[in-house]
């Protein structure tokens, strides 16, 4: 029985390890600090994650040396390969960044805990799990690790009401999906005698077509992650969650934990479902249809910026799931590089919306931006760079996203889709360059400048940097990328 | 009386999921959503037991522990954060909780 | 087997009987250990307890059984009636449900369930709502107060506890209650020995669990009046008190199971010791020979003829158990019976000995050591097994 | 032989149940709460009618003993006497009788395409499933005189320890830290000062 | 070094100079005026050689640079001209620095930014005329909104947000979908050679079926109906010319509505043929280039607010280009390039006129104007050139372009030749009796007493452009030469047969390489041989 497990499982989950272990040192540590420099605890946990990163990046050499493309562990129950080694970077890449840029914020919120960074390392380690697992149970306990941390996080603001309110919908309506998901991971369960992916598709492809239990699992485990994906009709949670939670949490969550949402979304539809993809398909047209008309009109009426983008990111949903409606190689390629676009240029603009909380002043509405381009040009600037990338034009990354999914839908025959596809990009500048107009034609309402905080400066650099670099040479990025799909489609 | 099948078991848990949906989606009082969601994660653990006795694979039982794990994880944050709103909103009423839009 | 029972009934024909012996004699045993508690308690105040009713005392129980039963039923106007109704039912149906796995002997018992253990916790878990719904319904303060207290307590002292099975069960690898007694059999040693950090534990917590000084919190009186029972009356309230007797039986029974091996006679292994096999014969001859002097030193005539009649009931089980059939099959309950009183001993020792603590107090005690030394105990228990085991 | 199983399947079904439409039309939390055990403890004895005994235990002792005595005492403490005198429901009767009737609904297609409607898969050897070593190893182990009636789940507890410790270490370790992470969260969240 | 980069250092010298003015404090408002003009104008000197080195006489693109660039998806930095683009950039360049030139007093406030974007913005238009690799051409398409849309939006008139958004939201529609268009083309190319490529001269030699090439027809002409704009698409058009700053606009009108033109001609007539040359299709296009046409002079000529009429002759003079484009025949489409270059100088300095009596009144009320040529001789002489060199009048660049135009559409029908007519006397009228109720009559407004006539900056702005126009209205034939190679391979790619049947037609086989369609004696060879035999010809393959 020793011989069960190999050193090597372990291996494979260094990054993991080392993010756990590294958040419960940042609660041990955390009650050594005196008040004033709690800002240590942030420091503590970026080591963390340069930890982790120098495992991912020592275990992906090795798998380069070996010439392997794949580690499984734990008997199948997660397989490291370029897919999840992928968004495994999207991951650490988001949690840095939300951690530099928390630091100044809890400070003028006065919660600067050890755990807010704790939890967003384990958040982490739970989304690592997540892109990995190939194992039903593995992966629900890693959703689950991941959500609740995230509940947590969203409402850690306690004092503030609207933290609160959006900690709990959040709850009640992601713990709500777990449950709906849960079921249907139940059914795939008793179809396949098996909790493994790979299984299940064989047992799945063996099914006659039109199984009313194969339906009802794709049923309910669609319904489960539309939810986590915020897709239409259950996005409600979206904007509020982002809206209520604090700045760096809604960066964070709408970067890291979605892409993970949808590392999960890819696996369970494109693994244990790939061979009911008829069944499916029509499903996820109308959805993505609907969250992509959805996202975009609603974002048009927003006043709030953090609503504005949490409704841009339930339409940016609706994007990405039409690369899944292709299905082919294009359109999975689209989907990673849209994600890993979508992590600098979401991060970004949310450091912004960060660095304008100061005191006396949450800074979410958009006329709170007023006049930033007198404050704070370099902010403005930047700005004005993510808001062009999530729009989706050219130099910038976010326009190599949608390349890619909008090709793939050519590529396989869906015109219309593509058609409305794209005009919605039009309908998305509309409400992005509200902002822009607000910061560049506006006189400032305050005098107040921006809470720049070194943090909130690399922060700024590096994802604007990536946002440019991405956009202007992408090749390493496409090749990067090319690689995962290679992945998932084996 | 015709012999139980798993089935059956599926068929309970179908409804019991069924009753909690209802709840989920009909009731004001947050605690009571957080007991149907409970009601929910139990008809999934209905099914995975049958499952497991019908396939003879102890994994379902397994599934079902993590099921229960999380179940309680989920109330202990979930009633958490409903003592920490209630603190500053005196409310736990679903649509009382409105300061963004639902 | 006397009675010939269909075949689908057979398995469940000794396990009836033994239900209805507890049911019906444990409220009995409740009571006398009540009184047992007022006799230590004056003992150890040094006066004489209650006296009047029986010789010492004896009958003071069933008096005190009456008196309850025929109280009138009060409840409060604005509780909530059936769940007031509930929760003393609840308390104490948990208990008594706890009693189907405990082995008494090697025969009599009424299941063996291969998550025994397991089951008594989970029941005895169960336990809490009732005091939490008698506490939420009797519509007061103190009560709601106390059962919140009582509430958090337990539920905190319940990981402890549970960690400190768990020490025990790993010596024992099995959570069949019989199975473990059998293990301390095999093993030739009680699991005390094995695991006295962890019987520790389970005695702390155990007190905790149970409501019992010095950890009675929920009821303490001089606080919040009598905890979540304050509003409860007559047959509800000795419901209560039966259920909080029983759990002490319980938690007896499971210490004397998991570390004190069970119906086990002290040394089983050691053939030389097989004379012990006769102590029920020798305890109950004793018990009469201390009955009858008591009665020569009684002064009223009908304590002397009680004390003479139960010097009398010894020496008859004195030679009921001489019979080999019947002394094999007391055996086992002889011994468990003497540990559990042992136990409960120790537990009325206890709450006489030691003040009650603050209520912060206890959760610090529970918290902060009672639960990382407990899973340091399994941890260290876990690494010692591995490094014997390889 | 068979009637008991059958009729208990029944008795608990009516149990459970009821018991979750009392939870959801309850208006008193309390109640609420009250009903859920009772449909808890259904399920329980569910689970021991399917010989998953371990998970019965489990049942009683976290949900009923854990996760609903939590309930109990968020309840008492955010003290719902004046919510229970509010209106219940919200105006969302017609998205949930969708959902039940499309929920009907599929349970009407099962019922009407019968019994073919239901395979599942195949029993014998998954890769997580028992296999010859663990058998070895649980006839190792002390008072198991072989496998059970049950066919593979019994022993159960062993079974399942099988199941956690080895098959789904990788899951029951993040269960670990997803615990971890609930209580931190709950202190977090539900203590005024950290 | 300088020789094989040139286009790259046309291209990003103004991107260059952009990126230095960050480096200047935003006080120092001279030094960045003239750190504008300066790169403005070295921007325009280093385009010159093109003009000298460009070699007419050789087919397809010239000074080309390939560098590679996402190999992955087989787009590369492909940078190359023909005579098309040569016409186009030395526009560009030229326009670009005299509307920085211009820009010197009008803009006060936010000066730095204004030359930024400025600058980016004259780098993302060349990007787009000299782009071999479509993929690089959609990535500077947009990179030019951006500034433009800051054009409009800060320093623009009262509505200017409305006027900007409107601008950028009208034009990215279009855009998306000719995106669409591109990747369809993309893929269909790899389809059937099996090779990713985004490059232009290999997807010119595309075929597909001709149901799908009207589809991706259809998602271009959206693209570039929109930019041009033609008829229904052009609402955008009043709204950003109006509102946006002098320079804005004669950007706007003199270069980035050439755009649109110019996709049709590079992308859409030799990568659809078939879907170009289908006769539905030709014909939808016409209508709604004579719509144009008329229906742009007819608003012009009620127009209260000069800027407003300006920008609507704007729609009509597109609508010709647009109409000889689609005449799909070389003297429509050589017309109507020159046509496009005319309308760049001669709107451009409409618009410069404009913006210079706003910047002394700060109305554009024809009402409250009147008699100006008496204190403001010099503007009036100006304005009078131009006006004339818009509507046409023979010696100025306008009738040239316009006559060519007319010579296409008449050879392939006299119908719309005629509309076309109305259409130019309709843009006698409105300039016309714009000129008249400006300038002449008596000045009987106090306020217009005092203006001051044109200082020799703003004289300095106008001059280039009226040199210009003499040039093309005088002596046409240089631009006419380096049109001849692309011209012709344009029409072989759409009517492979249309030379066969007209080999002396312009850059045809038969005609002589230097034969230029100019109205003294060529015309008298070309058009009638047009009008005898192209119509029947060319009807059956419609």
């Amino acid at each position: 029985m020793n011989e069960y497990f190999t050193p090597g499982d372990f291996l494979v989950l260094k990054p993991v390890i080392l993010l756990v272990l590294f958040g419960m040192g940042v609660m041990l540590t955390d009650l050594l600090l005196e008040k004033h420099n709690k800002y240590f605890n942030a420091v503590t946990a970026l080591v963390g994650v340069g930890f982790a990163s120098v495992a991912m990046w020592m275990i992906q050499s090795q798998m380069n040396r070996d010439g392997a493309g794949v580690y499984e562990a734990f008997r199948g129950a997660i397989v490291l390969d370029s897919f999840s080694i992928f968004f495994t970077w999207i991951f650490l890449i988001s949690t840095a960044i939300t951690i530099i840029i928390s630091i100044r914020y809890l400070e003028i919120e006065e919660e600067n805990h050890g755990e807010h960074y704790a939890i967003i390392l384990f958040a982490t380690a739970g989304m690592i799990l997540l892109a990995t697992g190939m194992d039903l149970i593995t992966l629900f306990v890693s959703l689950e690790l991941m959500v609740i941390s995230i509940y947590i996080l969203t409402g850690f603001l306690k004092r503030d009401r609207r933290s609160n309110e959006a900690a709990l919908k959040y709850l009640l309506l992601g713990a709500f999906s777990s449950g709906i998901l849960a079921y249907g991971m139940s059914l795939l369960y008793g179809i396949s005698n098996s909790t493994n992916l790979v299984e299940i598709q064989s047992k799945l492809a063996q099914r006659p077509a039109g199984d009313p239990l194969v339906m009802m699992a794709v049923v309910t485990l669609a319904a489960g992650l539309f939810f986590k994906i915020g897709a239409v009709p259950f996005h409600q949670w979206l904007p509020d969650v982002y809206e209520g939670a604090p700045h760096p949490t809604t960066a964070f969550m709408s970067v890291g934990p979605k892409a993970a949402a949808f590392a999960l979304f890819l696996r369970i539809f494109m693994v244990p479902l790939g061979p009911v993809r008829d069944q499916w398909l029509p499903l996820l047209i109308g959805v993505s249809i609907a969250t992509m008309t959805l996202g975009n009109l609603a974002a048009i009426s927003q006043s709030n910026i953090k609503r504005l983008l949490g409704y841009s990111a339930i339409s940016h949903v609706g994007y990405l799931m039409l690369g899944l409606v292709s299905g082919n190689d294009t359109g999975l390629k689209g989907i990673s590089i849209y994600l890993l676009v979508y992590a600098f240029m979401n991060l970004g603009a949310f450091t912004v919306i960060v660095a304008m909380r100061r005191r006396d002043l949450i800074g979410d509405e958009i006329d709170d931006m007023a006049g930033l381009m007198y404050k704070s040009p370099t902010a403005a600037v930047l700005m004005v760079i993510f808001l062009l990338s999530l729009a989706g034009i050219p130099p910038t990354a976010g326009f190599l996203g949608k390349y890619f999914i909008f090709l793939s839908l050519l590529e396989t025959g869906h015109y219309t889709l593509a058609v409305i596809a794209v005009l919605y990009v039009a309908v998305a500048l509309y409400y992005y360059f509200r902002i822009v107009s607000v910061m560049f034609m506006r006189e400032p309402i305050d005098k107040e400048l921006p809470s720049m905080s070194p943090g909130i400066r690399v922060a700024l650099g590096v994802t604007a940097a990536m946002t440019l670099i991405i956009g202007i040479y992408p090749n390493p990025f496409i090749e990067f990328a090319n690689r995962t799909v290679l992945a998932v489609m084996r | 009386m015709p012999e139980v099948t798993t089935a059956h078991y599926i068929f309970l848990s179908t409804a019991l999921f069924t009753i909690g949906t209802i709840g989920v989606l009909t009731r004001r009082n947050v605690v009571i959503i957080l007991m149907s969601i409970e009601l929910i994660l139990n008809a999934v653990n209905i099914n995975l037991v049958a499952f497991s006795k019908q396939l003879l694979s102890i994994n379902g039982q397994a599934f079902a522990v993590f099921i229960i794990v999380d179940a309680a994880a989920e109330a202990a944050v979930g009633l958490g954060i409903i003592i920490a709103l209630f603190r500053n909103k005196e409310t736990i009423n679903a649509d009382e909780i409105d300061l963004m839009k639902w | 087997m006397p009675l010939q029972l269909p075949a689908a009934f057979q398995p469940y024909f000794w396990p009836t009987i033994f239900i209805l012996i507890i049911i019906l004699v444990f409220p009995l045993v409740a009571g006398y250990i009540v009184l047992l508690e007022r006799k230590v308690m004056a003992d150890i105040q040094v006066r004489l307890g209650p006296m009047r009713v029986g010789p010492h005392g004896l009958l003071q129980p069933i008096a005190d059984a009456v008196k309850l039963l025929i109280k009138e039923d009060i409840i409060p106007a604005n509780a909530d009636k059936w769940v007031f109704w509930l929760a003393p039912v609840i308390s104490v149906t948990a208990a008594f449900v706890s009693f189907s796995v405990i082995p008494f002997s090697d025969k009599f018992y009424i299941t063996d369930v291969n998550i025994g253990l397991l089951f008594i916790t989970a029941v005895s878990s169960v336990g809490i709502l009732g005091i939490i719904l008698g506490g939420w319904s009797s519509n007061s303060h103190y009560p709601l107060l106390g059962a919140l207290r009582s509430a958090a307590q337990l539920v905190s002292y319940e990981v402890a506890l549970g960690f400190a099975l768990i020490g025990g069960l790993m010596v024992a690898s099995t959570l069949s209650m019989q199975g473990i007694v059998k293990a301390q059999l095999d093993a030739g040693m009680w699991f005390v020995f094995y695991q006295p950090v962890a019987c520790f534990i389970y005695v702390v917590a155990a007190l905790a669990e149970t409501n019992r000084a010095p950890f009675d919190m929920p009821e303490a009186e001089s606080e919040i009046v009598a905890g979540y029972h304050t509003e409860y009356s007559g047959f509800r309230f000795s419901l209560y008190f039966l259920a909080e007797y029983s759990n002490i039986v319980v938690v007896s029974a499971i210490a004397v199971t998991l570390f004190f091996g069970g119906w086990l006679r002290p040394f089983p292994n050691v053939q030389a010791l097989d004379f012990l096999r006769y102590t029920p014969i020798i305890a109950m001859i004793v018990l009469a020979g201390l009955s009858f002097m008591g009665a020569g030193r009684e002064s009223r005539p009908p304590e002397k003829i009680g004390m003479a009649g139960l010097g009398i009931v010894c020496l008859m089980l004195a030679g009921l158990f001489a019979m080999p059939a019947v002394l094999t099959w007391i055996q086992g309950l002889f011994w468990f019976s003497l540990k559990v009183a042992l136990c409960i001993y120790g537990f009325i020792w206890v709450r006489f000995t030691f003040p009650r603590y603050r209520y912060d107090q206890l959760m610090n005690i529970g918290w902060h050591w009672l639960i990382p030394l407990a899973i340091a105990n399994v941890i260290v228990t876990g690494i010692v097994m591995v490094l014997k085991g390889s | 032989m068979n009637v008991l199983p059958g009729f208990f399947f029944y008795l608990l079904s009516a149990i459970i149940l009821g018991g979750a439409i009392l939870t959801i039309t309850r208006r008193n939390a309390v109640h609420s709460a009250i009903w859920l055990i009772v449909t808890l403890l259904g399920v329980a004895g569910i689970y021991l009618n399917q010989h998953a005994e371990f998970l019965a235990a489990v049942q009683v002792l976290v949900y009923i003993g854990g996760i609903m005595v939590l309930f109990l005492f968020v309840i008492m403490l955010v003290n719902l006497d004046e919510a229970a005198k509010q209106r219940q429901f919200n105006h969302q009767w017609t998205i949930a009788v969708g959902c039940a009737l499309a929920l009907m609904a599929e349970l009407a297609y099962f019922i009407v395409k019968g019994r073919e409607s239901f395979r599942f898969g195949d029993t014998g050897t998954g890769t997580l499933n028992p296999d010859a070593a663990v058998i070895e190893f649980l006839k190792s182990c002390r008072d198991i005189p072989g496998l059970g009636p049950g066919g593979f789940l019994q022993p159960n507890t062993e079974l399942i320890a099988c199941a956690l410790y080895r098959d789904y270490l990788l899951p029951f370790e993040i269960a670990s830290v997803l615990l971890l992470v609930a209580i931190v969260g709950a202190v977090v969240m539900a203590k005024k000062e950290i | 070094m300088f020789n094989n980069h040139i286009l790259s250092i046309v291209l990003f010298l103004p991107l260059a100079g952009a990126i230095l003015l960050l480096f200047v404090p935003k006080e120092q408002k001279n030094l960045i005026r003239w750190l504008a003009n300066l790169i403005a104008l070295a921007g325009f000197v280093v385009s010159l050689p093109l003009a000298f080195w460009f070699d007419s006489s050789k087919d397809g693109f010239q000074f080309v640079e390939k560098a590679i660039w996402i190999p992955s998806i087989g787009a590369n930095y492909a940078l190359g001209i023909d005579g098309i683009s040569l016409l186009l950039i030395m526009l560009t360049t030229l326009l670009g620095s005299i509307a920085i030139l211009s820009s010197w007093t009008a803009i006060e406030d936010r000066v730095k930014e204004y030359y930024v974007f400025m600058l980016t913005l004259q780098s993302g238009m060349l990007g787009v005329f000299m782009a071999l690799d479509f993929f690089l051409f959609y990535v500077f398409w947009e990179v030019m909104l951006v500034p433009m849309y800051f054009l409009i939006g800060i320093w623009g008139g009262p509505r200017k947000l409305y006027a900007a958004i409107k601008f950028f939201i009208y034009t990215l529609v279009g855009s998306v979908l000719m995106l669409l268009g591109i990747l369809m083309l993309y893929f269909w190319n790899h389809t059937q050679t099996g090779i990713y490529t985004f490059d232009i001269p290999a997807l010119q030699q595309l075929t597909m079926p001709t149901n799908i090439q009207i589809w991706v027809f259809l998602a271009f002409f959206v693209g570039f109906a929109i930019k041009v704009p033609m008829f229904p698409f052009h609402t955008w058009l009043p709204d950003a010319h109006v509102e946006a700053p002098t320079a804005g606009s004669v950007i706007l009108a003199g270069v980035l509505l050439k755009m649109g033109t110019y996709g049709f001609l590079r992308f859409s007539l030799p990568m659809l043929p078939n879907a170009s040359s289908d006769s539905r299709i030709v014909r939808a296009m016409i209508f709604l280039s004579i719509v144009a046409i008329i229906y742009g002079a007819l608003v012009s000529l009620m127009q209260k607010d000069m800027k407003r009429l300006v920008a609507y002759s704007s729609v009509s003079h597109l609508g010709f280009c647009t109409l000889g484009l689609f005449a799909l025949n070389p003297n429509g489409v050589a017309g109507s390039i020159i046509q496009q270059v005319n309308h760049g100088i001669s709107t451009g300095a409409l618009f410069l006129i404009v913006g210079l009596i706003y910047e002394r009144r700060h109305t554009r009320e024809i009402s409250e104007f009147g008699g100006i040529s008496t204190v403001m001789p010099v503007f009036a002489t100006f304005f009078m050139i131009m006006m004339m060199s818009s509507l046409g009048l023979p010696t100025l660049n306008g009738f040239i372009g316009e006559f060519v135009i007319l010579q296409g559409a008449f050879e392939e029908s006299k119908v719309w030749a005629a509309f076309a007519v109305a259409g130019i006397i309709l843009g006698a009228a409105y300039l016309l009796w714009l000129y008249q109720r400006t300038m002449f009559g008596t000045l009987n407004n106090p306020k217009n007493e005092k203006l001051k006539d044109l200082n020799f900056r703003e004289v300095m702005t106008l001059v280039p452009l009226v040199i210009w126009a003499f040039w093309i209205g005088l002596y046409p034939k240089p631009f006419f030469k380096v049109l001849e190679r692309p011209v012709a391979n344009i029409i072989q790619r759409v009517r492979p047969d249309y030379y066969a049947a007209h080999p002396e037609a312009f850059g045809g086989p038969g005609a002589s390489r230097t034969a230029t369609p100019i109205p003294a004696s060529p015309i008298a060879a070309t058009a009638p041989a047009a009008i005898q035999t192209g119509t029947p010809a060319t009807e059956g393959g419609r």
